[in-house]
């Protein structure tokens, strides 16, 4: 069995389960199920650009919240169906991660880093700024029949999930085919050795470019879904943190592996819901995690899974 | 007709002037080393001719367009490849990988192509047997054959080798200076060398870079006799 | 308030925070610049600063003085223990390799956080002043009385705000003797400098980092302990100064030192005068931007020299 | 935004529209194993899940919230439970985060099968997690003060018939401070949602009594020395109106005194600027002589109800608003009552229901609607109440206390009919 068709088996496999799992599972894993996946979107958007292409950006939760008031002011101040701001949301992601990356692209490291977290903050200001309009801090609820998606009832259990699975799937195959493709594979050698890849004539800045984008446009889409989804559009989706989970799911999941993301999101979100029963500091649990994956398995729980037992695993 | 020459090219840094007023011409097709003690400039001169370095003055000129301003990728793009001194090959990703990438660049192949290039140019070095091991893993001296074959697999009109011999045992020497005479004829090379005889047994035509300019230049034999190159170069060598 | 006025007392106010502000930038500061670590867990160590200054005053009683000059002493030290330990038990097993230590001081925030939120609890606890008493000040005015000192409505600060300019200026001229006069300033410039030429001349670099971490994060926990009198200890606190310093490395050009102090002085007077003429939250917006626009335009800061 | 009734979905239509985006999801909604239902055992107890900020900016309300629920529960099965059944708290930390928090309201109706949800003060949490409380059908009484129930942007799962919102709060106040301290007023708040309440809501009611608000000085998020913005303050200026929340509060009353010095002019402010925060703290001495409103008297009034006394003793408070067993750990005096009223609605409302299960929610709420009338009592500690069953929202008396020597007196009880304003929503039109 040649790996490319391993691959194929193995995500068909992941997507079949989450569609079983729908039948099984009892309502509220279900419900977290479906949230786990929304975000695990995001995850894998914000790994195309951490774990394939080497950049750490801080700042991913503008992309996420620029698809969420994207699709929900639209909504609230225009009118829109839910069609519309869906694609309203995600191409605002777009147009941002646009500015965002060729700007940001300039710098690298440290820079590049602190410059993302200023963008996003900026972003979060602005968003409580025009407090008139996002009703600032307290957010604003998508009502009901706002959420109707092609008829689909999305504040329905069962329609939520099967909808946040489609999405999920979507993306995998996405980021799947993109990192297998000639593009994908510049990325990772960028990330391996970038001065190498730009003396093989390959014009580093436009890559990196396409990366952020395709990201940005990713994340914006899990958060204009989110909004659709859980009826909620808040400025909290704004903030540092919102930028920092994704990269705790991906480096717990394993940063540059496809299946990471999801892996790492459904494992932090049963950690953290677990260990709220038991101390209100569940925060504590995110930085333990964080600093002990640095210090012993900088692959992740994916990345482990392909150095011991499957190296084929894209 | 010239496939790359340089008119009056300088840099310096700071006050140190690393080039100086390089004029050099390379005539399409010709194998050229470019010789020189320690720090007399050259992998700043190849520097500016692959676009790693900016010049300060000058111009580079390259298959009849001056690239002086063009960046590094495009001129990689135009036919330039270049190999680095210390080797500097994708160390996590197969040899395979590493020599498709260059292949893919190009973007006139299919897929299937390429495989077939990159089976192609490994066995030109003699890797063809470790292709799908990590580039990492291999010896020192098979990562600078990787390296070379990177080069060669970019089928560039110019390859700039950055002192590819380094580290290699006289073995490897040997297959080396085949693999440079087979290409001879379809490939313009730029070598810099430490290594005499390496220059001897591969180069048509000798440049001799010290203190930033050009000392002399000529054919291998000229160079072995002039006195000055003996007393700036080869007397310390 | 009269323009004249009312710019006066943003800019005092501007000062204070400038004095407080440039502390911490100043430990973030020599922690990149000689560590080459970006340590997003130094908020919190000047948040651990003004918790531990609670501790200490609130155990000790008697009259604030007493309290508060312990804790000047105790609550940096133990901070910059802390930092020493963290840096020996995790940054240096990182190698220092830039992406894992910015992914593991962000783990220590929570982790740090979190710890003074089941320990000290979600409070915002005061400290009292040593001394505090308000200063009004007087503004001058032409009128037809000719030249008059007037007492301007609401115009003044207090003794302690004074105070910790002058401790703040104290402190940087100590930690400028400590680098140009000691072994272990010698050491550091010269790491900041060139590392590699540093450790080749044989110096003990690797050693002088836990020193360094300790150092910088101590510097912020002293911020910490000054600032508790006029703000409260509260296990969030350490958000806004961590983005701050930041803001103020990079203006000054990450790794230099003269550069942060200056800019943290420029940016906090910015501060407070950007709030006469703008709408607070419009400033932030701006300021912010502008901040990453300088790092994208002119990566080695406005005053710094040497590129990231 | 205004509600519309949702348009009736049909399933085929769903799976039409679903196999349209895709064959294998499709196939999925036509099996069986959707409604996910779990009914509780009518003689198990009643479980009350209780939203608490455990963590994050609400910390310091959540554990007073937390007390004062613990002590009306155990109140409520000291004296026999709920319909002969026991109450049981089922208390989750939403980390004062509206995404937690949505996710603790699914925990609650599907993981820990609870009755009802209850107990939220934070307005984005309430916000944020109210869209799941109305799609899970799980009632949902929230302890905010927030106006967004009563101005219809939630659902009809949604209610809070504890505490009265900060639209009534504010606007009962313009009155008083128009007749008592001065018509010329400038507003001190924060810069978001819950400041631009006050905003808009206080200077609409100040102009309606001869008064007008000549100054309003926004304080951004995150900001946390404040001296810098109050020589906004114009010196004509009459009434100081200042409110503020957050770890900031205490220095921003602080440097208000220390701005001011001798000569200030009268300060009302909303106790939120002081909530949790002890009067005899360092540099709170200026405040002697000002106003705050509160939502219930901090400190026991002379003429203190016999509800007050019980109340305070049985969550354990003492006659100045700290804990019975640290007196230097203030309580939110003036929010929390608002758990302890509510847990008596729930009460009051499943009994009037004659609630059994979660089949009965709809009763339930039904039954929480039909209140009106709360009169001062044991459940109702705080003052007499009435609910108002189309916008889900209570409304009650306000205090304005004077501070007298480090204590707050009650210097103005302002009575319902002055919180009263018209219909915004009407819930009940809306379908379960």
């Amino acid at each position: 069995m040649s790996a490319r068709s391993k691959t194929l088996a193995l995500h068909v496999g992941v997507i079949l389960a989450l569609l079983l799992l729908h039948f099984v599972l009892p309502t509220y894993h279900h419900g977290n199920l479906a949230r786990i996946m929304v975000l695990s979107v995001y995850a894998m958007g914000f790994n195309l650009v951490f774990g394939y292409t080497g950049l750490l950006s801080l700042g991913h939760a503008l992309f996420f919240a620029a698809g969420m008031y994207g699709s929900g002011l639209t909504i609230a101040h225009l009118g829109f169906g839910a069609e519309a701001a869906f694609l309203a949301g995600v191409v605002s992601a777009f147009i941002i991660s646009a500015i965002v990356g060729a700007l940001a692209l300039r710098t690298a490291g440290v820079a590049l880093m602190i410059v993302t977290l200023m963008f996003a903050q900026a972003g979060w200001y602005t968003i409580l700024y025009f407090g008139e309009y996002t009703r600032g801090d307290e957010g604003f609820v998508i009502q009901r029949p706002d959420r109707v998606f092609w008829g689909i009832d999305l504040s329905d259990a069962s329609n939520r999930y099967l909808v946040a699975l489609l999405l999920f799937a979507a993306t995998l195959i996405i980021t799947l085919k993109f990192v297998e493709s000639r593009f994908g594979r510049v990325l990772v050698a960028i990330r391996e050795n970038e001065e190498r890849a730009r003396m093989l004539g390959y014009d580093i800045f436009r890559y990196k470019l396409g990366a952020v984008i395709l990201s940005g446009t990713i994340s914006g889409l899990a958060g204009a879904s989110y909004g659709l989804l859980f009826g909620y559009v808040g400025a909290t989706f704004a903030t540092v943190q919102y930028s920092i989970l994704p990269l705790l799911w991906v480096l717990l999941g394993g940063a540059g592996t496809v299946l990471g993301p999801l892996v790492g999101t459904a494992f932090m979100t049963y950690l953290i819901d677990k260990s709220s029963e038991y101390t209100a500091a569940y925060m504590i649990v995110a930085g333990v995690v964080l600093v002990l994956l640095t210090l012993f398995a900088r692959q992740g729980i994916m990345g482990e899974v392909r150095r011991r037992f499957l190296p084929w695993l894209p | 007709m010239n496939l790359l020459s340089t008119k009056g090219l300088s840099r310096s840094f700071g006050g140190l002037r690393a080039v100086s007023e390089v004029d050099f011409d390379l005539p399409t097709g010709q194998v050229r080393a470019l010789i020189g003690p320690n720090g007399a400039g050259k992998t700043t001169f190849v520097g500016m001719l692959c676009g790693r370095i900016a010049a300060s003055s000058g111009r580079v000129i390259f298959n009849g367009q001056d690239v002086t301003a063009i960046p590094a990728h495009q001129r990689i793009a135009m036919g330039m490849a270049y190999t680095f001194q210390i080797t500097s090959i994708f160390g996590r990703l197969s040899l395979h990988e590493n020599v498709a990438l260059a292949m893919r660049r190009r973007g006139d192949l299919s897929d299937a192509a390429v495989d077939e290039a990159v089976t192609d140019a490994l066995r030109h070095v003699g890797l063809a047997d470790r292709a799908g091991s990590m580039g990492g893993d291999l010896s020192y001296g098979h990562q600078r054959l990787l390296e070379i074959a990177v080069g060669v697999a970019q089928r560039p009109k110019l390859l700039i080798l950055d002192e590819p011999t380094q580290g290699l045992t006289d073995g490897e020497i040997g297959e080396f200076n085949q693999l440079i005479r087979s290409m001879t004829g379809n490939t313009t090379i730029l070598l810099i060398e430490h290594n005499m005889d390496v220059v001897m047994a591969t180069a048509d035509y000798i440049t001799v870079l010290n203190f930033g300019q050009i000392l002399a230049e000529g054919a291998p034999a000229e160079i072995r006799a002039s006195a000055a190159v003996q007393a700036a170069y080869l007397g310390k060598a | 308030m009269e323009f004249g006025p009312h710019l006066l007392l943003a800019i005092l106010e501007g000062a204070v925070q400038a004095a407080v502000l440039t502390l911490t930038a100043v430990g973030l500061s020599l922690v990149f610049g000689v560590m080459r670590v970006v340590n997003v867990a130094h908020g919190e160590f000047y948040m651990l600063g003004a918790v531990l200054a609670w501790c200490v005053t609130s155990t000790l009683g008697g009259h604030p003085a007493i309290g508060f000059v312990a804790a000047l002493i105790i609550a940096p030290l133990m901070v910059g223990l802390i930092a020493a330990a963290a840096d020996i038990f995790i940054l240096k097993r990182l190698e220092y390799e830039p992406k894992n230590t910015i992914v593991a001081t962000i783990g220590m925030l929570y982790v740090i956080q979190q710890v003074t939120l089941i320990a000290y609890g979600p409070e915002a606890r005061p400290v009292q002043a040593p001394f505090n008493q308000r200063i009004s000040l007087p503004w001058f005015e032409f009128g037809d009385a000719g030249f008059a000192l007037t007492w301007p409505w609401g115009f003044g600060t207090t003794t302690y705000k004074l105070a910790v300019i002058v401790a703040a200026v104290v402190v940087l001229i100590g930690l400028w003797n400590l680098m140009a006069r000691s072994r272990l300033g010698l050491i550091m410039r010269a790491t900041q400098l060139d590392r590699e030429m540093a450790q080749a001349f044989g110096m003990p670099v690797e050693k002088v980092n836990a020193m360094v971490f300790g150092l910088g994060a101590a510097l912020a926990a002293l911020a910490g302990v000054l600032i508790v009198p006029i703000q409260q200890a509260h296990y969030l606190m350490g958000a806004e100064p961590l983005l701050l310093s930041f803001i103020v490395v990079i203006i000054g050009g990450l790794g230099s030192l003269a550069g942060t102090v200056l800019a943290a002085v420029v940016i906090g007077l910015s501060d407070g005068v950007i709030s006469v003429f703008f709408s607070p939250t419009l400033a932030k917006i701006l300021s912010t931007l502008f901040v990453a626009l300088i790092l994208v335009f002119r990566p080695q800061g406005l005053f710094g020299k040497r590129d990231l | 935004m205004t509600y519309k009734t949702p348009k009736p979905e049909t399933r085929r239509s769903v799976l039409t529209k679903l196999a349209a985006s895709s064959a294998v999801v499709a196939g999925a909604a036509a099996m069986p194993g959707f409604v996910r239902y779990s009914q509780a055992q009518t003689s198990a107890p009643i479980k009350i899940g209780f939203q608490v900020h455990g963590t994050g900016i609400g910390a310091a309300y959540g554990r007073w919230y937390d007390r004062t629920t613990t002590a009306a529960a155990k109140l409520i099965n000291d004296t026999g439970g709920i319909n002969g059944r026991m109450v049981e708290i089922v208390a989750e930390d939403d980390g004062t985060d509206p995404k937690r928090g949505a996710e603790v309201v699914e925990k609650f109706a599907s993981q820990h099968n609870c009755d009802v949800a209850f107990g939220t003060l934070f307005s984005h949490v309430v916000i944020g997690s109210s869209p799941r409380a109305g799609e899970l059908k799980l009632p949902y009484f929230v302890v905010s003060e927030g106006h967004h129930v009563a101005s219809g942007a939630l659902n009809r799962y949604t209610l809070q018939p504890g505490i009265t919102d900060v639209k009534s709060q504010v606007q009962a106040m313009a009155p008083f401070v128009a007749s008592t301290l001065g018509k010329k007023v400038t507003m001190i708040f924060p810069d978001f949602a819950f400041g631009h309440n006050h905003r808009d809501y206080f200077s609409a009611a100040i102009k309606e009594h001869g008064g007008e608000v000549i100054q309003h000085i926004a304080i951004p998020p995150s900001e946390s020395s404040f001296t810098k913005y109050f020589p906004q303050i114009p010196r004509e200026t009459e009434v100081l109106y200042h409110v503020m929340v957050g770890p900031a509060v205490l220095t921003f009353v602080k440097e208000l005194g220390e701005f001011f010095g001798p000569s200030r002019p009268e300060i009302f402010g909303f106790i939120d600027s002081l909530e949790a925060v002890d009067l005899a703290s360092p540099g709170l001495e200026f405040l002697d002589g000002t106003y705050f409103w509160e939502g219930n008297p901090r400190y026991a009034q002379a003429d203190q109800s016999e509800h007050d006394k019980f109340f305070r003793a049985a969550v354990g408070v003492d006659e100045n608003g700290a804990s019975v067993a640290d007196p230097k750990d203030v309580a939110t005096y003036s929010h929390m009552f608002g758990c302890w009223e509510t847990l008596h609605v729930i009460k009051a409302g499943m009994e009037a229901a004659g609630y059994s299960g979660p089949g009965d929610r709809a009763k339930l709420i039904e039954a929480v609607e039909a209140m009106t009338e709360m009169p001062l009592s044991q459940g109702h500690p705080q003052g007499p109440k009435l609910f108002n069953g189309k916008t889900h929202q209570v409304f009650g008396q306000q205090y304005i206390t004077k501070v007298v020597n480090g204590k707050l007196l009650l210097a103005h009880t302002a009575p319902i009919a002055d919180t009263l304003y018209p219909d915004e929503v009407d819930y009940t039109t809306q379908s379960f």
